[in-house]
């Protein structure tokens, strides 16, 4: 049987005006487990919790009950007082008698009888309270970093620069990503890659920072500051450590004819390649599928000019093991396929091309040396039309398009417009638009420059249909504000495509058990206050992943997404929230119900082995809560029939007793 | 009248026993009466041979006992599943409440399972012997002649409203393979929605309050698999042996619905074991018709591994108060 | 006629939702009549949301409408303008129907020559 | 017997991130509502299990509303999803077997919703004590 005192709190007047305090004092000194019962003027000042601390000694209390303002006030208050006096912290319990009844009632006897009931509903669950103590974990102290572009670069610069140990795990070859292929920035238009590589370099240079380029997370165990990952490094046959990047075998490589994906296919690359220049790591790669050595062992020139020794036909696919302590996925976006746009016919006409590629047409390391030339005949464009929302804003159809605003076309459009005009200034732009939107600093002065300065003729309305005709590009478009029907010879058409979640985001969502949106952004912790944080404890969400970003919002998010990593990494141990779920192995059937509903993926099954009364042994499927990823939403109490899992601090019995006590 | 007959069964069974695939077999024998027919343990081909049963009676659910066989036997069992029960099987895979390796299923079709309730309506009391031909010969203690019944006439409720002849876990199939039937299994809950909020009291006061707690409802559920039943833990706050009150007979039978709802497969032991003739399988048929209607078609144990409706959610799920509008339901 | 009374006809008609509109005039520079018509897609999704259809439904731009359904296959919202120009034209013919021929009329006017096309068409058009 | 006046009586189980907060800033701004109203703090609105309800009604409550943050909007991301189904299902049953369907009710409340939570259990409370003691559902033992 509990020793429970009572405290009941006057709050000055706030409670003492409509609650007879004395009355509910006296009134609880009868309930079951009940041994000393008092009211005071300020339950939380500091006389009022030495008060609480000498009842404890004085009446060798177990479990406190403060009749005071909502706990969500002095909960916490309480439980430091109870735990100063050497009691359990969670043998506090708060009846909330300000808020949820002096406040809202007016009459004395009402809002009396009210506080009573309250209390003994607070007494009744006390009475069945448990001394809770929270489970700790140790802290991996290292961070993976899904994906190297601009977010990933950042978050992991941002970690090693507090001196934990940082790993990134980058698909492509080379670190960079999207805004590697850039080619200036708006609104400042700043070079990409002048901002870019120094990064890039500073990573390569970092030795808390290691880069496994070329490849994948293959699997993800654990829980927060205890995450076991298997990284699939795919072969790239070349030995990483012994290539110096120098390009011979680039040079000498005679498969001269693979589409080159850096340049979005618009030139060729050899079949041993480095993507750009600045690559990091700067080592070479060989596409398995277009190698005539592993295709069909003739050729081996590559091997025989490395001066090195670097190249390695036989080298294998490798699963690497690590432990870390938090991931942060930073894994991007890509531009939609525009396949299902017929009308702006991308797939029938080079000159059709999308505005990543119309950034390498214009980038100096780009297919054109930075010449704005068309793609079909390498002839000067004179007329481009540029048509803003091509997928984005699209409610229609799901195949096609995509609901949401891809937020950063209107900038950028406006960039190359401006860009395209300051360079050739013989070239008659026009940008369709639905809307401009522009809100970020210096954005709007530099869209109306393009306008204002540069005479850039944007056009409010859509483009219908676009049709080659012998080497112009017949546009038909509507302009809203004159009502008139537009047709324009286009040189050059520029689509703005709608942006993505890469695809590789929902398999790893799925590994990290961390949520995601119905077009596979990952979901944030809370969308106002919890930004950068998964649901999933440990799990930090940097750049595109989570939403469409410019890079100036993608690298302030990198940076809060490292300080939230560093933050967890700094601690030696995490300390729980010992209101978990418990399954009762002797109860659970193993069914699976409590763990479809978990959003943490904090329940497993384990196989143990029970004792039958008949001597026997049988081994029986049970599930196993993991104190420190449950966040004790309860929600799997409800689904499991048996009654196996329960609630710590909420178990069926404590809430069953405030119920009984406020129906009796 | 069954399409297959015993003496296939047991050829079958007696094969798969003698060359090693399985150790038991999970079947059919007589009870104490010809319609009593209870489920059995066969493990020698004598056993078999003299008392195996396959007819119109041989109506339990052999899915459940499975868990606690396969925890014990050695070998593999043998056990034959009707449709219906295929449903059960494949519910209880999805639960890991069995080692699927350890069991060989036979699946054999199914014409429907004569309900005695309805012999006695025709015959009266005091059968003293049947036997299932082409009809049903039911010899009683006051007649000399059998009367012959067409088992078509005497089929229980629930392999009328049958609501598939496919099996749909087997590791072998005697005979051919039916289709799923869009049955009107919901009918007579529709018809319930359609009554007055009083007139459902009425008649669920009606059927409720014959309740004994003897529990067999529970104990023959294949879903009710629970290790201990929070109806007999005092650790649950509800416990409650015997009911002390119509209050406490409502709440077992509602709490045992929801425990099973969106994992009952509607194979409906629950009605046909109550002694006291309470339709109880209405109250899960309720569950599965709301939540077809609420959340998409969903038949439990069609396929091992799906998620149930109560353990899945969309953003777009309608609310709670909306559940009352929908239909022809009185305002 | 009452303005709010005529939208909600055309809605209930055409079951087209003007409101998804985000007025970018894709419709109307998908249209290959454009140039035929006094009142172009965009308009008519525009005009019947805020009940100006009189003028529509006075306007030549009805039968300028070829039904192509480019409009409806382009639009990014769903929004379906054909059907709506379509409904106004319906209603067009529903109101004229006070002093057109009733089906009823049609067999009385029939003679042998007549193409079977024609009476077909006669009935389809007259029955609305 | 002595007659009294008729109070209902409510039991609002109100989850701790949202609606607890709601009640709690309903307060702050003095919003009056019954007192017959009393609220049981759970963590989520999906902790709240059915034998709670029934629980509550069985020992003599006339209504139970059960209050959560607003769809898209819990604090463990999904809870109130598994709620609305559960309790979609459950009050479908009990009006199945013929329980006044206004004994029940689920609400979602943000913690800025204070005016909402008081004008809710306002509403609730005048919905219940309309329909006059809960006798269809109550054990008549632990009545006093």
């Amino acid at each position: 049987m509990q020793r429970i005192g009572v405290f009941v709190c006057w709050c000055g007047s706030n409670i003492a005006g409509t609650v007879d305090v004395q009355a509910v004092s006296e009134a609880l000194k009868n309930e079951p487990g009940v041994v000393y019962s008092t009211n005071y003027q300020y339950m939380c000042s500091q006389a009022g919790q030495d008060m609480i601390k000498n009842a404890v000694k004085e009446h060798n209390l177990t479990g406190i009950v403060v009749c005071s303002c909502s706990p969500r006030m002095h909960e916490a208050t309480f439980r430091k007082t109870a735990a100063a006096a050497g009691l359990n912290p969670y043998m506090v319990e708060i009846a909330n008698i300000r808020e949820q009844c002096s406040w809202v009632h007016k009459e004395m006897p009402i809002g009396t009888e009210k506080a009573i009931i309250l209390g003994k509903a607070a007494i009744a669950k006390v009475n069945l309270n448990t001394p809770l103590i929270p489970g700790e974990s140790p802290v991996t102290k290292r961070a993976l970093v899904i994906g190297g572009g601009i977010a990933g670069i950042q978050t992991a610069l941002d970690i090693a620069d507090a001196g934990f140990p940082v790993d990134i795990v980058e698909k492509q070859p080379t670190i960079g990503g999207k805004m590697a292929q850039l080619d200036k920035t708006f609104p400042t238009l700043d070079c990409a890659a002048c901002i870019l590589t120094p990064k890039m370099v500073d990573v390569a240079q970092n030795d808390k920072i290691r880069i496994f380029s070329y490849s994948e997370v293959a699997e993800v165990g654990g829980f927060v500051g205890n995450f076991d990952v298997k990284i699939k490094r795919r072969a790239r046959y070349v030995k990483e450590d012994v290539c110096t990047g120098c390009g011979a075998c680039v040079e000498k490589c005679p498969m001269k004819k693979v589409p080159n994906e850096f340049n979005l296919g618009m030139d060729n690359r050899t079949a041993i390649y480095i993507p750009f220049a600045q690559a990091v790591p700067k080592v070479a790669t060989i596409d398995p599928n277009h190698c005539n050595m592993l295709k069909n062992g003739k050729c081996g020139l590559c091997a025989k000019v490395c001066a090195a020794g670097a190249i390695d036909y036989k080298q294998q696919d490798e699963i690497i093991e690590e432990k870390y302590g938090a991931i942060v996925v930073a894994t991007g976006f890509n531009p939609i396929s525009m396949d299902k746009f017929d009308e702006y016919a991308y797939n029938q006409s080079k000159d059709v091309i999308t505005s990543l590629e119309f950034e390498r047409l214009t980038n100096a390391a780009g297919p054109t040396a930075g010449k704005l030339l068309r793609p079909s005949d390498h002839k000067h464009p004179h007329t481009i039309v540029f048509v803003q929302c091509v997928g984005s804003r699209c409610a229609a159809c799901a195949e096609k398009g995509k609901e949401y605003c891809s937020k950063i076309c209107c900038m950028y459009t406006a960039k190359h417009a401006m860009l395209t005009r300051d360079k050739y200034p013989d070239t008659e732009v026009y940008v369709f638009y639905i809307d401009v939107r522009t809100p970020g600093k210096n954005f709007d002065e530099f869209y109306r420059r393009a306008v204002e300065e540069y005479g850039v003729h944007y056009i409010k309305g859509m483009v219908g249909k676009v049709v080659p005709e012998g080497d112009k590009l017949k546009v038909q478009a509507s302009d809203l504000l004159d009502n008139k029907q537009l047709h324009i010879d286009a040189d050059l058409v520029v689509l703005a495509a709608a942006i993505e979640p890469d695809k590789s985001a929902r398999p790893l969502a799925t590994m990290l058990t961390a949520s995601m949106d119905t077009n596979d952004f990952f979901t944030e912790a809370h969308p106002k206050l919890r930004p950068v944080e998964s649901p999933t404890a440990g799990v930090f969400l940097s750049g595109t992943c989570q939403g469409p970003k410019d890079i100036p919002e993608t690298v302030s998010q990198a940076g809060a997404a490292a300080s939230k990593v560093i933050g967890l990494l700094a601690k030696d141990k995490l300390t729980g929230n010992p209101c978990v779920a418990n399954s009762d192995e002797l109860m659970c059937n193993g069914c699976s119900s409590c763990q479809r509903v978990c959003p943490y993926g904090a329940i497993s099954y384990i196989d143990k082995e029970f004792r039958m009364p008949d001597r026997t042994t049988k081994i029986r499927r049970v599930a196993s809560v993991n104190p420190a990823v449950c966040q004790g939403c309860g929600a799997c109490t409800v689904a499991c029939p048996s009654g196996a899992m329960d609630l710590k601090g909420f178990a069926n019995e404590q809430i069953m007793a405030e119920v009984d006590a406020i129906c009796k | 009248m069954q399409k297959i007959t015993c003496e296939q069964l047991i050829e079958k069974a007696v094969a798969l026993l003698n060359d090693g695939t399985v150790s038991c077999v999970l079947g059919w024998k007589k009870g104490e009466f010809d319609y009593d027919i209870t489920p059995a343990l066969f493990e020698t081909e004598e056993e078999l041979k003299n008392e195996f049963v396959w007819n119109d009676f041989c109506r339990a659910n052999f899915s459940k006992y499975l868990i606690s066989k396969t925890a014990k036997c050695e070998g593999k069992i043998l056990v034959f599943l009707k449709p219906c029960d295929t449903y059960s099987f494949n519910q209880l895979l999805t639960e890991h409440r069995f080692d699927r390796e350890k069991v060989y299923a036979v699946g054999i079709p199914c014409e429907g399972m004569a309900d005695i309730d309805k012999i006695k309506a025709i015959c009266g009391d005091g059968i003293c012997k049947i036997e299932c031909g082409e009809k049903i010969a039911v010899s009683t203690i006051y007649t000399d002649e059998p009367t012959l019944i067409d088992a078509k006439d005497v089929l229980a409720e629930r392999c009328i409203n049958c609501k598939s002849k496919k099996h749909v876990a087997y590791d072998e199939l005697i005979g051919e393979d039916g289709d799923v039937i869009d049955s009107g299994r919901f009918d007579e809950v529709a018809k319930l929605e359609a009554m007055t909020p009083d007139e459902r009291f009425a008649f669920w006061q009606n059927e409720l309050s014959r309740c004994i707690r003897c529990n067999a409802c529970r104990d023959v559920c294949p879903a009710c698999t629970c290790e201990k039943c929070v109806f007999n833990n005092p650790k649950s706050g509800v416990e409650n042996k015997s009911p002390a009150n119509s209050f406490e007979e409502q709440m077992f039978h509602i709490i045992r619905a929801f425990h099973v709802a969106g994992r009952c497969t509607d194979c409906g032991e629950c009605s046909r074991v109550c002694p006291q003739n309470i339709p109880l399988h209405l109250l899960n048929r309720k569950f599965i018709k709301d939540m077809n209607e609420f959340y998409g078609e969903y038949q439990a144990g069609a396929e091992v591994g799906s998620r149930a409706p109560l353990v899945n959610y969309t953003t777009e799920d309608l609310e709670p108060g909306e559940v009352f509008d929908r239909g022809n339901k009185d305002a | 006629m009452n303005k709010e009374y005529l939208r909600d006809e055309m809605l209930r008609m055409s079951g087209v939702n003007p409101k998804k509109c985000m007025k970018c005039g894709k419709c109307s520079a998908t249209c290959p009549a454009y140039d035929e018509m006094e009142y172009h897609p965009h308009q008519f999704v525009s005009m019947v949301e805020k009940g100006d259809i009189e003028p529509l439904m006075k306007s030549e731009s009805l039968y300028r409408c070829l039904t192509c359904f480019a409009c409806v296959d382009r639009c990014p919202r769903g929004v379906e303008p054909a059907k709506l120009i379509e409904a106004v034209r319906l209603s067009v013919i529903r109101q004229q129907g006070a002093n057109r021929l009733k089906a009823d009329d049609v067999p009385a006017k029939l003679d042998d020559d007549m193409p079977q096309q024609a009476i077909v068409s006669a009935f389809r058009k007259y029955s609305k | 017997m002595q007659m009294k006046e008729y109070k209902p009586l409510i039991v609002a189980f109100c989850c701790n991130w949202c609606s607890y907060a709601g009640a709690d800033l309903a307060g702050n701004n003095r919003l009056n509502y019954p007192a017959d109203v009393k609220i049981i703090r759970v963590p989520c609105s999906c902790r709240v299990n059915p034998m709670f309800i029934l629980r509550a009604f069985q020992k003599g409550a006339d209504g139970v509303i059960i209050c959560g943050c607003h769809p898209g909007d819990c604090h463990y991301t999904s809870g109130n999803y598994y709620t609305r189904r559960r309790m979609a299902a459950l009050f479908s049953m009990l009006d199945f077997l013929g329980i006044e369907r206004e004994r029940t009710r689920v609400e979602w409340v943000s913690a800025a919703e204070g005016a909402k939570f008081a004008a809710t259990m306002n509403d609730f409370a005048e919905k219940v004590a309309a329909l006059g003691e809960n006798k269809r559902l109550e054990d008549l033992r632990c009545k006093k």
